[in-house]
């Protein structure tokens, strides 16, 4: 691709379709929606085709210092590549759940969704500081517009909650970044993650970042928005909000966190591995008792993200690949799973568990979707979920068993919550004559779950496609991290092999020498076995 | 033979997807036609490689398929293993899932929803397969839920049912704890041993015997740790005690899936699994004595809890769990071959009991329950003599000196001569509950037979029977079908005395169809000739196995050196409890119903299941849901919220009165605030 | 000696008639007291040398600016009577502020350090003292170095000026009709028709 | 000659009564023009004191300024005045307060 | 003396104060019906005045030849900067004030002589470099904006608001001059740059409670915590032209001034006043917050915000080196074309009756009934929060850049987290707008000239706004040299 600047045409196709948007009916907008974010999705897919994999760690690098202080820089790495590829992916999607459900300001809402994309993509590809910042920051505006506009009842609630949360986070992130900048001299994020700033600085610029990272994340406890958000959101908003916009929280702590802050990311690591641990039982517990299926997946994202942050901060190549692969299949699955209870919802306008039931009956090819994707969220090999949940803990049991058994519980805690939702939904007996005439996935709907379908599956079989083009980088961090990995208490000790076999019965003797405490009784029974032998 | 095992192998996944999504659109014929015929496809190839591994013709060889996953040094890909003990387990499960495939024609053949049936089966069998096929843990992992999502459709195949729905879900949860183990017996091994692959496991895994790791704050040795870990995902899968609950709910789904799954195979892939890692086990004392307890426990709960159920099929799931338990703990004292085999065998007679099982319950229009049977014998004969020849198996009936006997009779006798010649207490203490279980065993198995071919007819009480009859209508009903009723009968603590109506009420049992008998000949075949034949081979031959399993040579003499009273235990206990059910159930049929009266605590103990399920609904189901609303409202809504963002909202909007009170309007507050901010910044200055 | 009883007479009448002007309860004693407080202060600027400043304070102050006070006094059509000069609710509160402050006044910067008060060193290039009588060094100073503010100020009387007319101005229409101004006619008038000299004699008026 | 320190200390008691007088007056607008009045005549007083014990006649000047502005102060001070008046019949400091919050 | 230097140098003033005084003859001759004409060419007037002190500002002019009539006034690059600033938002309150006034019959030809002599006020406040120069100036200002306020004189509110507006400026004047005098007595001299070089030594009660009475009286001018109190009586008594003058003009110069008095005169004793400006900012900054919220009348709210606003600019000043200075400047020109646009979008949102809407919950759904209008407020809204990609985001960006710089991390902590607050109230605006059910009320058309403000300010306030980062930031650094700033 040389020096055509991909990063930038991706950011434009969505700011001029988004402005058209604003100016068109709401058919024209519709389609010029689609249109653009596909046209998106096939440079996405253009800049993943060309991405060199093992070649430079920064590609498709654009400069322009155009503000005073910082400069336009973009580029990308394979961190970044897959996020990128995972929202111009889900866009389409989601314009595609929006095209009947909105009928009020349509040109407003898409062009909000294309402005969405624009910024998602920016965060992403972002190589300055700032120009993070602003990307980081200006995507709370549309999505409070989505929310608060054509949300639900309590929209202004949540539209309010979800604002103010993330932007008291991040603020205080902007803190640290002029801090950091002012130390270091430049905003130049590739120069950034190898500087290594001062232990004591880093402590606090850690928490700068932590702030604003663990709230977009969503950590325990500054998680309260993400239920009220997810709720409220149309079902595009809750696809977009579940799979990009909470993988920025977790892209900050690769990115930023990490890289940067080492020493502090080491010495904090236990914090993390709390909430964690925390997130992982409490979230699944409050969403087993879940009546609003909307709330329950929003719960289940904590949980999921909580299994991001341990595996982030394991400090190895598997938790941190582990961590990127739960984003990613999150990003999919939770998608997907509000889509599909968004095409329920578009039917019956409610959300309420208990008005469902028996959707198998009628919709027999909208229970199969929910199947895979349930499936896919509890992690079930095959499917993308378990790539990345069994990486992460696999990472993190290398430093820490009791982490990683209260973390892996989230698998029992998950199958419930979520197997109990679609038996609530998708089994037993039609209870209500309304649910029991819907009628099941048209053609546009199959558009929308097919694609995430594939992918989870490609994901879950293959994940090679994915995890190659990060491989070099997180390598890269993990040595970065190297030497600062905390002491694990899993460590191994390596004494004298046992001379036998634990159940080895030594023939000629007659006897077993066998390792058990209660070795006499066995060499006295051996010998009677040994002599009935003979 | 690297062809052979492809086809095998993802034959049934084709079919299921063909079966799957085609569905509605390709019709009922052609989907259970093409699934059916698939697995005869894949039986057909998995016999040769039995035999060639047999024969010693082939060894073992892995054929690579697909990379999988490369993070770091974490390194598996999709491959197939194929050696003596994957081939085993290819004939049991081909054979097994052909045979159920094309048994369901006939089962299943009123049900609307066959193709999803037969596709569920299909992919149940892939991923069994995919099990034991895995060359790495990881990959067995991927069977091994793959086996539980398929238990999980199967069983809850009947989804209008909410039990049916309740029972799918707590098997897979159920499972899941038990996957907990395995997963983290995954990831510590690759900690210890920077690999997943399990030759490469099983090759340094000597070398780690004296090995400690910390593990929750406390310094472990490595092995055992591991291997417990690993057999905790083993209990989950096989329904060892403490996680069994599952299994008798399991019932719920289709009689063809209870035979195919929840007895021949896929709850023996924790027995499976625990013989693949033998090597390593066998450097792991701790966590094989704890195997052989759990097993050897598991044998005697479940034998005593089967005695007193009145469901054929929950009286067979008893029967099954208990049959692992002697698996394990077999297992646990090293005989692998012995484990193996009673695995193979278990797989033929268990497969029968329960196909024949359905066939009678076929045959009683849905009927389950044993109460409601008597006097089958005549009405289905090929039914009676296949669930003869399944029962006379399963209770070890062959003659010790001859040699000879049905399938159960040379594997379990060679299971118990195990346990007593491995010589240790624990060993001991296997045998004495392994010798009680077969007595047992021996007692509820010919109970069941009793009540459901001998006697007189007491069909007349039957609810479903009731149904059949009243509707003038044979199978099951369209319109009302049986799955939409609620099993639950009044439960009376004995067999109800027949007669107020005629006992049959107008009902006549009919043989099933040649479809369902076929299998059920085929295994009969099986349960009679299986142990005969192939008893040489798997206990005492380490050419057969090869290596894949850890062959122990002292423990095979030990065996043949037991005391004759030991080798003829079996077949002892096996006759008293032949008479003793014989005694109770066809000499005096009273006598049930005052042991009873006699044990009331006893019985209600053990037919509550020794209260496992109250008791986990009291410890971690309740308990769940409690937490989780108090999470949810006091955590959540009354602390995190109420203090952080309402509490900060709360704040401000106060802050924000004060500040408009602040602002009254008045010149003079105006002046003096002013006033008060000079004075304020003096007194600041000067101070 | 006669400085400090002046001193001291001026500075006690300035305040006493200061508290006054806002003790007062009639707006027109309020200004009469603040004319009297004008004229002590005026005092106390001729005891240290300020003679034109003190003459300005009394021709602008009293001359003009308590005149107009007590010209709006009287035109806004008020009833005293009703208005008694209460206090607000948190006076004491505000007396004691106001006390403080002035106890920071006093000691921070003049009794203090009374006798030993540092005082800023006037740079001699600042604004030197040109001529002998003091009217004339500030005329000097005024037309010179400040002559940019002197200017500013004058359009600060103008804007005043503007204000005033902008604000308080109102166009009578019938008002207008019966005594129309032409400013034309005015502008035309010169001395010798407008007036003549007369000198009547001591008892005698003058015919008009 | 008398202490600069006297007049600074008048100075400051005119100047606290002139804030007095703001906002102790709760009845009557036009005395809080007064007490404005007062304090710009501290002010005054300060400057030309200053003045003339530093021997600078910058004070004088600024103090002059002072006065100009202070007349200007006052007729726009009573023209607002009028108008309050005319539109709300009333110069009572209570009754101003239509805005507030 | 080279007056002929001087003359040259005070031209912008000299060119309004004689147009002024040459529109208020026409004015007097030609009477009310000249308003607008007049206001044209008060505005033209200003635009010259722009190109006047457009070298100034591009060459940063600093040193000893932009002094003029003895260091009394400056025309430095700084005043340059400010100056550009105040006639700018001169010319647009000239803009938009005939067609409010027209339609409550209320223009007078005297309201663009005001507005000018009112500029002239502030342009001498930002050139002073002298404390009697720095009154003058401010008084000019005062005077006229005093009248400005009660403008609407047959209107109760207006009335008031002059009122309020001019008591308590009186009372910060005296206590500004009461200062002023203790400088002066306390250091000899009311020259800055004397006054610095005299406050180089250990400094005296006197000077230091004079140093606090000025500071005390300039925070009354910016609107500073606790000498805020007139603000929202003013803003919202006073006429909306008016109001968005006091809001612009007048606030960058006594912004300005504030920082020249501080940096300059007070420069080498900001141990002294800094915990004061910061007690001051995070005040202001909170204050402001709690006092928007729950406000319903919408040019209130914006006075609020106005307060709020200030906290951050203070926040620069606290950094009290040339980086603060500079970002002071350049959230200045941020902040006065957001708070134009803002105060011009309300403007342009009348009833069915032709009568001006400031409740907020009159705009309730204006989305829907004026879409365009809704969305730039919106944009103004978010960017007075200063969110990204909103260009008032780098107005904060700069001073919290300023502040860590010089070390004020944790008042940079605070004041961003007060902000959410602010955020809050910004985003009630948004709510109303975008949100809730229309109301109905806003209805008619509105004037070209409104029209072009709102979008040229809109666009300088959207992310296009950042272009202008490196140019605006180049100047704004130039003028804060130009500030006689010790290294």
């Amino acid at each position: 691709m040389g020096g055509f600047p991909i990063l930038s045409l991706m950011l434009l196709v969505p700011l001029v379709g988004a402005i058209v948007c604003l100016f068109t009916t709401a058919h024209a907008a519709r389609i010029i929606a689609l249109a653009t974010t596909l046209a998106n999705l096939v440079l996405g897919i253009i800049l993943w085709a060309s991405y060199d994999i093992g070649g430079a760690q920064w590609q498709f690098v654009e400069s322009q210092p155009l503000f005073a202080g910082f400069s336009y820089a973009l580029g990308i790495d394979g961190i970044a590549l897959m996020l990128i590829v995972l929202s111009v992916f889900l866009m389409p999607i989601c314009i595609l759940a929006s095209w009947d459900g909105i009928r009020d300001r349509v040109g407003v809402y898409m062009s909000a969704f294309l402005f969405m994309e624009l910024l998602i993509i920016g965060v992403f590809a972002a190589q300055d500081l700032f120009l993070f910042y602003i990307f980081f920051e200006a995507g709370l505006i549309p999505m409070y517009l989505i929310i608060g506009i054509w949300g639900g009842d309590n929209r202004i609630y949540a539209s309010y909650k979800f604002f103010l949360y993330t932007l008291l986070g991040s603020v205080l992130m902007l803190i640290a970044m002029l801090w950091m900048v002012n130390e270091a001299g430049t905003s130049y994020i590739p120069i950034l993650m190898q500087y290594d700033f001062a232990s004591g600085a880093q402590n606090w610029l850690w928490f700068g970042f932590f702030a604003s990272f663990a709230v977009k994340m969503p950590m325990w406890p500054v998680h309260t928005w993400l239920p009220d958000a997810h709720v409220q959101a149309p079902t595009a908003g809750s696809v977009i909000l579940a799979g990009v916009l909470l993988k920025l929280g977790g892209y900050g702590f690769i990115r930023f966190s990490l890289p940067m802050f080492p020493d502090a990311s080491a010495q904090f690591a236990w914090l993390i591995f709390a909430l964690s641990m925390i997130a992982v039982i409490y979230t699944s517990l409050v969403a087993l008792v879940q009546s609003d299926m909307k709330k329950l997946i929003a719960y289940s994202s904590v949980a999921h993200m909580a299994i991001v942050t341990v595996g982030l901060f394991a400090f190895n190549v598997q938790g941190l690949e582990g961590a990127m692969i739960v984003m990613l299949s999150h990003g999919l699955v939770s998608g997907a799973l509000f889509l599909c209870v968004g095409v329920i919802y578009d039917r019956l306008h409610t959300r309420e568990i208990a008005r469902y039931g028996g959707l198998a009956i009628n919709m027999p090819q909208y229970a199969i979707f929910f199947l895979l994707f349930t499936m896919a969220s509890i992690g079930l090999p095959g499917t993308s979920g378990f790539v990345g949940e069994f990486l992460s803990l696999a990472g993190i049991y290398q430093v820490s068993s009791f982490v990683t058994i209260i973390c892996t519980t989230g698998i029992i805690l998950g199958a419930a919550y979520m197997l109990y939702l679609y038996r609530r939904v998708v089994f037993g007996l039609q209870r209500n004559e309304d649910a029991a005439a819907m009628s099941d996935l048209n053609g546009r709907e199959w558009l929308m779950l097919a694609p995430i379908a594939a992918a989870t599956l490609w994901m879950g079989v293959y994940p090679e496609s994915f995890l190659a083009p990060m491989r070099q980088d997180i390598a890269v961090l993990d040595a970065r991290l190297s030497r600062v990995a905390p002491e694990y208490d899993s460590a191994i000790v390596i004494g004298t092999p046992r001379p036998n076999a634990a159940n080895q019965m030594n023939d000629e003797h007659g006897a077993a020498e066998a390792g058990e405490a209660h070795g006499a009784a066995a060499v006295a029974d051996g010998g009677i076995a040994g002599e009935g032998a003979h | 033979m690297s062809t052979s095992i492809l086809i095998i192998v993802f034959l049934p996944l084709l079919a299921a997807i063909v079966g799957g999504l085609g569905n509605r659109s390709l019709g009922n014929v052609a989907v259970k036609a093409i699934t059916t015929g698939t697995l005869f496809v894949s039986c057909a190839l998995s016999w040769p490689i039995f035999l060639g591994f047999l024969s010693g013709d082939y060894s073992a060889m892995v054929v690579p398929v697909l990379d999988w996953v490369r993070s770091g040094d974490m390194d598996f890909d999709w491959a197939l293993r194929v050696d003596t003990l994957t081939a085993v387990m290819l004939v049991v499960i081909t054979t097994v899932s052909a045979l159920v495939h094309l048994y369901s024609w006939g089962y299943m053949d009123e049900d609307p929803d066959q193709p999803r049936f037969f596709a569920y089966l299909s992919l149940f069998t892939f991923a069994m397969l995919m099990l034991v096929t895995a060359d790495n843990l990881v990959q067995m992992f991927f069977g091994w839920e793959g086996v539980g999502l398929a238990s999980y459709l199967l069983i809850g195949f009947w989804f209008r049912k909410p039990s049916a729905n309740a029972a799918a879900m707590k098997a897979f949860i159920v499972n899941r704890v038990g996957d907990l183990g395995f997963m983290l017996g995954i990831f510590g091994t690759f900690l210890v041993f920077g690999t997943t692959s399990i030759s490469a496991i099983l090759q340094a895994a000597p070398a780690m015997s004296g090995a400690s790791v910390g593990f929750l704050g406390s310094r472990v040795m490595v092995m055992d740790v591991l291997c417990i870990l690993l057999f905790i995902g083993a209990m989950g899968k096989s329904a060892q005690l403490g996680l069994h609950t599952w299994l008798p709910d399991a019932m719920e789904g289709p009689t063809p899936v209870s035979a195919l799954i929840h007895a021949a195979t896929m709850v023996t892939a924790g027995v499976f699994m625990v013989c693949r890692l033998s090597p390593m086990f066998e450097t792991a004392p701790v966590a094989l004595a704890f195997v052989t307890f759990i097993g050897a426990a598991t044998c005697l709960f479940a034998a005593t809890v089967g005695t007193v159920q009145w469901d054929i099929k929950r009286v067979i799931a008893y029967s099954t769990c208990s049959q692992l338990g002697y698996m394990f703990f077999a297992a646990g004292v090293g005989a692998y071959g012995a484990a193996m085999f009673h695995l193979f065998t278990h797989a033929f007679f268990k497969a029968l009991l329960f196909l024949g099982a359905g066939s009678v319950i076929h045959a009683m229009h849905h009927e389950q329950d044993m109460r409601y049977y008597g006097a089958l014998r005549k009405k289905i004969p090929l039914t009676f003599w296949a669930m003869m020849a399944g029962t006379l198996a399963i209770t070890g009936v062959g003659i010790y000196w001859l040699h000879a006997g049905f399938a159960g009779f040379h594997s379990k006798d060679a299971i118990l001569e195990a346990a007593f010649g491995r010589g240790t207490e624990l060993g001991q203490f296997a045998f004495w509950l392994g010798a009680f279980s077969a007595l047992l065993t021996s007692f509820y198995s010919w109970r069941l037979m009793f009540l459901t071919f001998w006697g007189k007819p007491r069909w007349a009480q039957s609810e479903h029977i009731q149904h059949a009859v009243h509707h003038g209508h044979d199978g099951p009903d369209e319109a009302n079908p049986a799955w939409q009723e609620d099993a639950g009968h009044a439960v009376t603590h004995d067999v109800p005395a027949p007669g107020d109506m005629e006992g049959t009420a107008g009902y006549h049992p009919h043989e099933s169809p040649v479809s369902m008998l076929i299998p059920l000949a085929v295994l009969s075949l099986g349960a009679i000739f299986a142990g005969w034949l192939f008893s040489e081979a798997f206990l005492d031959s380490a050419e057969f196995w090869d290596g894949s399993i850890y062959y122990n040579e002292g423990l095979i003499h030990a065996m043949h050196g037991t005391p004759l009273w030991v080798k003829l235990t079996a077949t002892i206990v096996m006759l008293v409890g032949l008479l003793i059910a014989w005694f109770a159930y066809i000499r005096d049929t009273s006598v049930p119903g005052k042991f009873v009266e006699q044990f009331r605590l006893l019985h209600a103990f053990l037919f509550n299941k020794w209260y496992f399920d109250e008791l986990y609904d009291r410890i971690f189901v309740r308990p769940a849901f409690w937490f989780g609303r108090k999470f949810w409202k006091v955590g959540d809504e009354g602390g995190i919220d109420r203090f952080g963002p309402d509490g900060a909202a709360w704040l401000v909007s106060r802050g924000s009165v004060g500040a408009r009170k602040f602002q009254s309007g008045y010149l003079y507050s105006y002046a003096l605030i002013m006033l008060l901010g000079v004075v304020a910044a003096i007194t600041w200055v000067l101070m | 000696m006669l400085q400090t009883i002046a001193f001291y007479l001026f500075a006690t009448l300035v305040v006493a008639s200061a508290v006054m002007v806002i003790m007062s309860r009639n707006p027109v004693h309020s200004v009469l007291w603040l004319i009297l407080s004008f004229f002590n202060a005026a005092g106390l600027m001729v005891l240290v040398g300020a003679e034109f400043i003190a003459m300005l304070l009394v021709i602008v102050y009293v001359g003009a600016v308590a005149v107009l006070f007590l010209f709006v006094v009287m035109m806004l059509d008020i009833d005293f009577a009703s208005m008694r000069a209460g206090f607000v609710r948190n006076a004491p509160l505000g007396i004691a502020i106001a006390l403080v402050l002035l106890a920071e006044l006093v000691l921070g910067i003049g009794a203090y350090r009374a006798g030993a008060l540092i005082l800023g060193t006037p740079d001699g290039t600042a604004a030197p003292l040109l001529f002998e009588s003091n009217i004339e060094s500030i005329g000097a100073l005024l037309y010179s170095r400040y002559l940019f503010l002197f200017e500013s100020a004058g359009i600060i009387l103008l804007v005043a000026m503007i204000g005033a007319i902008v604000l308080t101005h109102r166009e009578r229409p019938a008002a207008h009709r019966r005594a129309h101004q032409d400013i034309g006619k005015q502008v035309r008038r010169n001395p010798k028709e407008a007036t003549f000299n007369a000198s009547p004699e001591i008892g005698k008026g003058i015919d008009l | 000659m008398i202490g600069i320190e006297h007049f600074i200390v008048v100075s400051a008691i005119l100047f606290v009564l002139g804030v007095l007088g703001i906002f102790l007056n709760r009845k009557n607008i036009i005395v809080i023009l007064m007490a404005i009045e007062l304090i710009l005549l501290a002010v005054n007083i300060n400057l030309v004191a200053f003045s003339a014990f530093l021997g600078d006649l910058t004070g004088q000047i600024f103090a002059m300024f002072v006065l100009t502005v202070a007349a200007g102060e006052a007729a726009i001070g009573l023209a607002i005045l009028v108008i309050y008046f005319r539109s709300r019949g009333t110069i009572a400091v209570q009754d101003a307060n239509r805005m507030k919050g | 003396m080279d007056f002929g230097n001087y003359l040259a140098l005070i031209a912008p003033e000299l060119l309004i104060s004689i147009s002024g005084l040459v529109l208020l003859l026409v004015a007097a001759w030609v009477g009310d019906s000249a308003a607008r004409p007049i206001s044209i060419l008060a505005a033209l007037v200003l635009g010259v005045a722009c190109f006047m002190v457009g070298p100034a500002l591009f060459d940063g002019a600093s040193g000893p030849d932009t002094n003029a009539f003895a260091g009394q006034f400056r025309a430095d690059g700084f005043a340059a900067f400010a100056k550009m600033l105040i006639y700018l938002s001169g010319i647009a309150c000239l803009m938009i004030a005939p067609a409010f006034f027209e339609r409550l019959g209320a223009m007078r030809a005297e309201y663009p002589i005001l507005i000018l002599f009112s500029v002239l006020g502030t342009g001498i406040m930002v050139s002073s470099g002298n404390l009697i120069t720095l009154y003058i100036g401010l008084e000019l200002n005062s005077l006229a904006a005093y009248v400005l306020a009660s403008f609407l004189r047959n209107d109760g509110r207006s009335a008031e608001a002059g009122l309020k507006y001019f008591i308590l400026g009186a009372l910060a004047s005296g206590i500004l001059l009461y200062g002023m005098s203790l400088v002066y007595g306390f250091t000899g001299t009311t020259d800055f740059t004397l006054i610095r070089a005299a406050m180089t030594l250990e400094l005296s009660t006197g000077a230091l409670f004079g140093l606090i009475f000025v500071l005390a009286g300039l925070a009354f001018k910016i609107a500073a915590v606790p000498f805020h109190m007139w603000t929202p009586d003013v803003y919202e008594g006073a006429p909306t032209p008016v109001t968005t003058f006091f809001a612009s003009a007048p606030k960058v110069a006594a912004v300005a001034l504030t920082v020249r008095v501080s940096l300059d005169a007070f420069g080498l004793q900001a141990d002294a006043w800094r915990q004061i400006v910061i007690f001051a900012a995070l005040a202001s900054i909170v204050l402001g917050a709690l006092g928007a919220i729950g406000q319903d009348n919408l040019k209130r709210l914006l006075a609020y915000s106005s307060i709020n606003n200030v906290g951050f600019i203070l926040i620069g000043l606290a950094a009290g080196t040339p980086q603060g200075a500079s970002a002071v400047l350049v959230y200045l020109a941020i902040y006065v074309v957001m708070t134009i646009g803002s105060f011009v979008a309300i403007l342009m949102l009348r009833d069915a009756d032709g009568n001006y809407v400031e409740n907020i919950r009159d705009i309730a759904g204006l989305s829907r009934a004026k879409p365009l209008i809704a969305l730039i407020l919106a944009g103004m809204m978010l960017s007075l929060a200063g969110l990204p990609p909103m260009f008032g985001f780098w107005g904060k960006f700069v001073v919290f850049q300023a502040a860590v710089q010089a070390d004020l991390i944790l008042l940079a902590a605070l004041g961003i987290a007060a902000s959410v607050i602010g955020a809050f109230y910004y985003l009630k605006v948004v709510k109303v707008m975008f949100f809730d059910e229309p109301a109905g009320v806003v209805q008619g058309r509105s004037e070209t000239g409104h029209w072009v403000l709102l979008i040229g300010t809109a666009i300088i306030v959207s992310p296009l706004g950042y272009l202008l980062t490196i140019p605006l930031g180049l100047l704004a650094d130039r003028a804060a040299v130009s500030l006689s700033l010790l290294p």
